[in-house]
């Protein structure tokens, strides 16, 4: 509001209860080996498109747990889904399957345009 | 007559080293301030890393305490003791006194007072509770909120007083990691629709099988870990925990309700054993567990001749690694009775 | 007398199916694109006409591909189609000859017994009669071993046979009456009027010693009439569509129709030739591997014939082309899998009309127009001049051994080369057309392609098959792409480089996608051979084992895979050699991590051979010979 | 939360306050945001309970938020606060009173400071020495004049004419407490009951019949955060933290917070409005705002002293609301007028007038 100057500051806090997690059980039903994530960031070493952007798997993984979806909504689409991060998972989570799932689970959902 | 040792403390550490030594051909007086012996373990349910339930190893440790050679004193507290020539002189708190010709202290540890943290609320607020309390629900088979309905979500919050400044214990207790894990196991197995989540600045697993474990509790109890220490605890409208933590992977403050918190509060040297160090001038490390003469070759032994150590008095230590380090205690026992005391 | 009540089921049945034959064809004919319509009048008329009738011999009478790779499953299809073929065939002419008219009605001919009892006492008409026994006897052998095969599948060398709905059962058991009661019947008749040859006299003579014949054989004539008219109305409900729809699907393959990736009425008649025989369920590494027995070719068939909801069986396969080789029918199954891939999950593919008559087809509705880019955080392409251009691909930088064993095969060719993705470029897309994303995919080409061009090369070398049939057939590139087994070929025998040999025992691993996909079998062995001795594996070439890392399968547990690549080295290494070559970076991480054996790439045991003296000083000549493209069954 | 667990706790934390002659040391921003209190906190301590409150006329601004805005230097503001000791010394006291907790911070800052660094405490007398040619003795106690209401809070309640009860339900008023950050999270010694659980306004409403309202936010920042405020460009972050707050109790259904720090009252009193104005947000009952009061215009309100004259007109939420359930009778008519009845311009946008 120009009246004050300043704007309400909007909050970071990822409030857990309120966040939606229907993406990331949709994922979890096909994929439970998301479930061995430790989040140690090796996909997001080896990640292609993370050679050119901030790009990070790890991060992605984590929103997506959270239920962060708005934030992981756009970033996800930019995985060539080429699969190094599988061959570098030390936990040996179908990291390729989760982006797909997730991409899916996106606009399976309503009212999410893809 | 065969020499006269005198074991202080009757847990896993103390009722091993004595029945060790009472085949060894040496007589034992075992003295223990609680009323029976077993120390913690009794208050445990399941061990890691295999689960195996606590009893069989108290079944063990009993197996090894009942020998003729070995004279038990339980429910006395000793108050100190004199070290003159080659003899030691144990004074009780009934006033009565043992001669010994060797001194084993098998202390143990006391787990920290979690209401020190206040931020976390023991005490203060309902449904949160320590790993030793959740074990105590285990072993009477009723894990229930005060409210008596089934927790939903229930969290796990690691270095409790270890690692912790504040509280002045800046070293790991190092089983705390496994303990949580597997406890997350044990709970999710009772209520398989709940969520666990362990908030953990570092997963510390070192131990054989502990990283199966790991792997296991997320794999088939999908057990969350956040990567957090939880910063305080408070309780909202609807009588539900409000834990407050940063995500730091995602590097942003969250906020999670939970029915349940677990703290899971570290080891620290017992403080009767402290009491008797500072009497006795036994010298005592920085994190206040008895000194060892020497970290590699020498932890059962301190700055005293004829005093030895064993179990986790002298550092936090789990029941296979206090069993060994009780045997190597007795095996140094011998060589010094043996070997003119020197 | 020439009508009896009992011949009303069969003539039923007959007129139905020959119509319900016709109607399909033109359905299926009409909605041909028009190119293909072209294709198909053409291979009527032209020289694929007489292949086609040869192919329909061959294949659909006598299965020769079967009888080829399982001789005991061959003769009883063999027996099944061929000999029925050849019961109708004679016994038309059986009918035309000895009947009263020449031209009959079909009843006439199949059941001519009934018609003519006494038929059979001169000489000819015994050696005739004598001729239809053989042919009955044939048939009677392949259905024995038919029955069998469907209780204990091990007796015809099958591991594991295609799991039947019910109507497939009421179907079958129609089929396995036909020539029973075809047998008993003439038996009887010919008990009663003592005529019949070797099989339906003798029958029929022990029959009539303790049966009243007469009157028993007429309830065989309807129960033989019934079974072929229940057979008949059946079979477009059943898998047994697959024996007219095989015939359409010859004509129109060997007229030069393909899959494509779009479906069409080509698609919809492979899918409905298939025949359930089970043959594609022995070859997938992921049954006999993997312990998954649900997503076999037969399957997918069969779940696009039904409408059933096979999202899964589309994702979960290798994609590795073992099934495709192995059809019997010659179906292309891989480009159907992609064609159900890319449909997008949440629209209903198929709506299932006249429930089952009609099987409908598989529409793809055109992707959701979505024109905000994924990647549109690639930078403006940029690339260096050079001749000759090397993109390693993302699995070659995790195999970093393979990647500084090109640069040293590169520098020593003295070619002015480029490595064009040296920092970590971007996908070539193939793993998201191996999706069904083939949008995203294009974006990745259009990049990818740009870099190519701007460097003015006019050869492009990739170390990674996948790599190489996606530039192959994907990309619009005016550059020679070879798979760095070609190019280190073509180095050899032109003398750029020379190797001293390694006393080594090899053995090769042909990649799926650089074998079955593109067609390159012989370089990868050429090369190794001048360098080592290379030892077969008994999966060599064709029928090569896929490593199990395939990024074809996107939905394969870490386990199976690794189960998979267990069993494939083993398999590979059974002779212990020094190392076990392959062409390809997945393969290489994939194998190596399931065996203490030394998985090295061709680049690597070349780069290793290279006689550390550069063979010739910088060599600036272009390349003379041009290697011949071969013919890649496209995906 | 357990009633008799948090005691417990709050036993560890005893602290030793005087109970008379004290030394008052003003708040430089209280007069011009609550004048009232300092006023009612002086004339209670000498007029009703009979003690020597002591006021120099020449001492200072303490400078805490210019130390704490980076805007005064360590040394200076040691300087300062050594040369209020040394007004002290000479006018003969022992005890000082704080009047606003960021003070009481830095007093206790610079008190702890010079106990752990004596060289710092010799620097300040070399400077003070040099400045004005004082000399200063350190201080037997260091109270605020919370914690002195506090101490005397039963003989405000037996002096209580309308106790914190509400008239219409006769329920005891939902209070929530919020202490200045600066008054014990920084030396939970310092503070009655410690940094968690303080009780120093807890005991006090709780004497006067009031029910204390424990939300999860309780310990949470009231909003000035002092950089966040004076820049400009941070005070999103200021506002955020007050709405944060009142968000988390808005469930409770608040009736009054009482506050001991100039800054926490004015920011939670001035940021309602604005959050009014810039997001639509009121967080008390049917669309009011919650009154925010000083502790000492509480315990003026409990002993029935005419609320104009407390000064709780000069707040932004007025507390007619508020009174009305106190059952205090108010006069509205003079509500801005002069102690001689001449009438002062009203302010406009006031929230639940």
């Amino acid at each position: 509001m120009e009246k004050f100057g300043f704007s309400l500051t909007k909050a970071r806090v990822i409030d857990y209860d309120a966040n939606d997690r229907s993406i990331v059980s949709y994922i979890l039903e096909r994929e439970p080996s998301l479930n061995l994530c430790i989040e140690c960031g090796c996909c997001s070493a080896a990640c292609t498109t993370g050679n050119f952007t901030g790009f990070s798997l790890r991060e992605i993984h984590i929103l997506l747990k959270r239920g962060e979806n708005d934030l992981v909504r756009q970033k996800i689409r930019k995985c060539m889904l080429c699969g190094k991060c599988i061959l570098v998972c030390p936990r040996g989570v179908n990291t390729r399957n989760v982006v797909f799932l997730a991409k899916q689970a996106f606009t399976k959902n309503e009212g999410y345009e893809f | 007559m065969n020499p006269h040792v005198i074991v202080i403390g009757g847990g896993t550490a103390g009722m091993e080293a004595a029945g060790r030594l009472a085949r060894a051909g040496m007589s034992v007086t075992l003295i223990e301030k609680g009323k029976d012996l077993g120390g913690h373990l009794r208050d445990w349910y399941h061990l890691f890393p295999d689960r195996r339930s606590s009893d069989e190893v108290l079944e063990y440790l009993k197996g090894q305490i009942s020998h003729q050679n070995i004279r038990l004193l339980t429910g006395q507290q000793v108050t100190g003791f004199i070290h003159k020539g080659n003899e030691f002189t144990v004074s009780t708190g009934n006033g009565d006194t043992i001669n010994g010709d060797a001194l084993l202290l098998a202390t143990g540890f006391d787990l920290f007072k979690s209401e020190r943290k206040e931020e976390y609320g023991y005490g203060i607020y309902e449904n949160v509770i320590t790993s030793a309390d959740l074990e105590a629900m285990f072993r009477k088979k009723e894990v229930k909120l005060v409210s008596g309905k089934k927790p939903e979500r229930i969290g796990f919050l690691h270095c409790v007083g270890s690692r912790d400044e504040k509280v002045g214990n800046i070293y790991c207790s190092k089983l705390c990691c496994v303990t949580a894990v597997k406890q997350a196991i044990e709970v999710k197995k009772i209520f398989p629709a709940s969520k666990v989540f362990c908030f953990y600045m570092d997963m510390r697993m070192g131990g054989a099988l502990y990283e199966e474990l790991y792997k296991e509790a997320q794999e088939k109890y999908s057990v969350g870990f956040i990567r957090g220490k939880v910063s305080e605890v408070a309780v909202n409208i609807n009588n539900r925990l409000v834990a407050k933590v940063e995500d730091t992977l995602v590097g942003r403050p969250l906020k999670m309700e939970l029915d349940m918190l677990v703290l899971m509060a570290g080891m620290e040297m017992s403080e009767d054993a402290v009491r008797l160090a500072k009497e006795t001038n036994l010298q005592m490390g920085e994190n206040r567990f008895f000194k060892p003469a020497d970290h590699h070759f020498g932890t059962n032994m301190g700055n005293v001749n004829g005093v030895f150590y064993a179990g986790a008095c002298t550092a936090p230590l789990n029941i296979t690694e206090t069993i060994s380090h009780a045997r190597s205690a007795v095996t140094e026992i011998v060589n010094y009775l043996n070997t003119g005391r020197k | 007398m020439n009508f009896d009540p009992f011949i009303i089921p069969f003539n039923i049945g007959l007129y139905f199916i020959l119509i319900y034959a016709v109607v399909r064809s033109v359905i299926w004919f009409r909605e041909l694109s028009r190119p293909d319509k072209l294709r198909l009048q053409r291979g009527f008329f032209g020289k694929a006409f007489g292949q086609s009738l040869k192919e329909i011999f061959l294949e659909s009478l006598i299965h020769r591909k079967i009888l080829k790779s399982n001789p005991r499953l061959g003769y009883m299809h063999m027996s099944l189609a061929f000999g029925w073929f050849l019961l109708i065939l004679f016994g038309t002419i059986e009918a035309d000859i000895f009947g009263e008219r020449h031209l009959n009605p079909p009843y006439k001919a199949i059941f001519f017994k009934f018609f003519s009892p006494d038929h059979g006492k001169t000489f000819f008409e015994a050696s005739y009669a004598f001729l239809m026994d053989l042919i009955l006897a044939f048939i009677l052998s392949g259905l024995v071993l038919a029955v069998t095969k469907r209780f204990f599948s091990r007796v015809v060398g099958m591991k594991k046979t295609t799991k039947l709905k019910p109507l497939d059962k009421v179907a079958l058991t129609s089929l396995w009456l036909i020539f029973p009661s075809r047998l008993i019947a003439e038996s009887l008749t010919s008990g009663a009027y003592g005529t019949g040859s070797f099989l339906t006299g003798n029958l029929g003579a022990a029959l009539a010693s303790f049966l009243p014949a007469n009157e028993l054989a007429y309830p065989f004539w309807w129960l033989y009439s019934l079974s072929l008219g229940t057979f008949f109305v059946l079979l477009p409900l059943t898998r047994y569509l697959h024996i007219p729809t095989e015939l359409f699907l010859i004509f129109m393959r060997n007229s030069g129709i393909r899959t494509g990736d779009k479906p069409g009425s080509f698609s919809e008649v492979e899918v409905h030739s298939c025949s359930s025989c089970g043959m594609c369920i022995d070859v997938c590494q992921l049954g006999f591997s993997a312990g998954i027995h649900t997503i076999q070719a037969t399957y997918l068939m069969k779940g696009i014939r039904n409408s059933d909801y096979i999202h899964d069986i589309a994702h979960n396969c290798l994609m590795c082309g073992r099934c495709d080789q192995i059809c019997p029918v010659g179906i292309e199954i891989s480009p159907i899998r992609m064609i159900v891939r890319r449909i997008e999950e949440n629209d209903r593919v198929y709506e299932n009309s006249w429930n089952g008559y009609f099987r409908n087809r598989l529409n793809v509705p055109a992707p959701k127009q979505d024109n905000k880019p994924s990647y549109d955080f690639l930078p403006a392409p940029v690339s260096k001049k050079a001749d000759v251009l090397y993109f390693a691909g993302c699995m070659t930088h995790l195999t970093p051994s393979i990647k500084k064993a090109m640069v040293k095969i590169l520098d020593a060719s003295g070619l002015n080369w480029s490595f064009i993705d040296e920092d970590g470029g971007a996908c070539c897309g193939r793993p998201l057309m191996l999706a069904g994303n083939d949008r995203e995919a294009r974006e990745l080409i259009n990049f990818n392609s740009q870099l190519i061009w701007k460097s003015g090369a006019h050869t492009l070398v990739t170390s990674c098959p996948i790599c190489y049939k996606v530039f192959r057939e994907s990309y619009y590139l005016d550059v020679e792409v070879l798979h760095h087994s070609q190019f280190i070929k073509n180095l050899i025998d032109e003398g750029l480089v020379n190797m001293n040999f390694l006393q080594k025992r090899v053995t090769y691993h042909t990649p799926c996608e650089l074998g079955r996909r593109s067609g390159v079998y012989e370089e990868p062995k050429e090369v190794i051979r001048h360098v080592a001795t290379l030892e077969p594996t008994g999966y060599d070439d064709e029928n090569s084992l896929c490593c199990g890392g395939s990024l074809g399968n996107i939905m394969l547990s870490h386990d199976k895979r690794r189960g998979i690549a267990e069993d494939v080295t083993a398999r590979l290494t059974a002779n212990d050699p020094d190392s076990l070559i392959t062409a390809c970076p997945l393969c290489k991480k994939t194998l190596a991590q399931a065996t203490s054996t030394r998985v090295v790439d061709i680049a690597e045991l070349v780069a290793e051979a290279i006689a550390d003296a550069p063979a010739l000083k910088k060599n600036p000549s272009r390349h003379k010979k041009k290697v011949v493209r071969e013919s890649a069954a496209s995906l | 939360m357990k009633q008799e667990e948090n005691t417990r706790v709050w036993r560890d934390y005893q602290k030793e306050i005087a109970d008379d002659h004290f030394f008052y040391v003003r708040s430089c921003i209280r007069q011009s945001f609550f004048p009232g209190s300092e006023q009612f906190f002086l004339q209670l301590m000498r007029d009703v309970l009979g003690k020597d409150v002591y006021e120099n006329p020449s001492h200072t601004t303490c400078t805490g938020i210019g130390y704490h805005g980076d805007v005064v230097p360590f040394s200076t503001i040691q300087t300062v606060v050594a040369r209020h000791y040394a007004l002290m010394k000479e006018s003969g006291y022992k005890n000082v009173a704080v009047s606003c907790v960021t003070s009481f911070g830095i007093y206790t800052e610079i008190l702890e400071t010079w106990k752990h660094f004596p060289e710092e405490l010799e620097k300040t007398r070399e400077f003070l020495y040099k400045a004005t040619g004082r000399e200063f003795d350190l201080p037997e106690n260091v109270a605020h004049t919370s914690d002195i209401i506090y101490k005397f809070r039963d003989e405000i309640a037996a002096r209580a004419k309308y106790p914190l009860v509400n008239k219409l339900t006769g329920e005891p008023l939902r209070v929530v407490e919020h202490i200045g950050c600066h008054y014990s999270k920084m030396f939970p010694k310092y503070g009655v009951g410690g940094a968690e659980f303080p009780q120093v306004l807890s005991g006090m409403v709780e004497s006067w019949g009031g029910q204390i309202v424990d939300y999860p936010e309780r310990r949470h920042c009231c909003g000035f955060g002092f950089r966040q405020y004076l820049v400009q460009a941070n005070r999103g972050y200021s506002l955020s933290n007050t709405v944060k707050k009142f968000s988390s109790m808005k469930p409770y259904k608040p009736d009054l917070v009482i506050t001991n720090c100039p800054g926490c009252n004015m920011f939670m009193d001035k940021w309602q409005y604005t959050i009014k104005e810039m997001e639509g947000l009121t967080y008390g009952e049917n669309g009011e705002s919650i009154p925010i009061l000083t502790y000492e215009e509480l315990a003026g309100l409990v002993m029935g002293r005419n609320p104009w004259d407390l000064g709780l007109q000069f707040h932004m939420v007025q507390s007619e609301p508020l009174l009305r359930k106190m059952g205090i009778e108010f006069d509205p008519s003079d509500k801005f007028k002069t102690k001689d009845g001449r009438q002062m311009p009203i302010p406009e946008n006031l929230i639940n007038s």
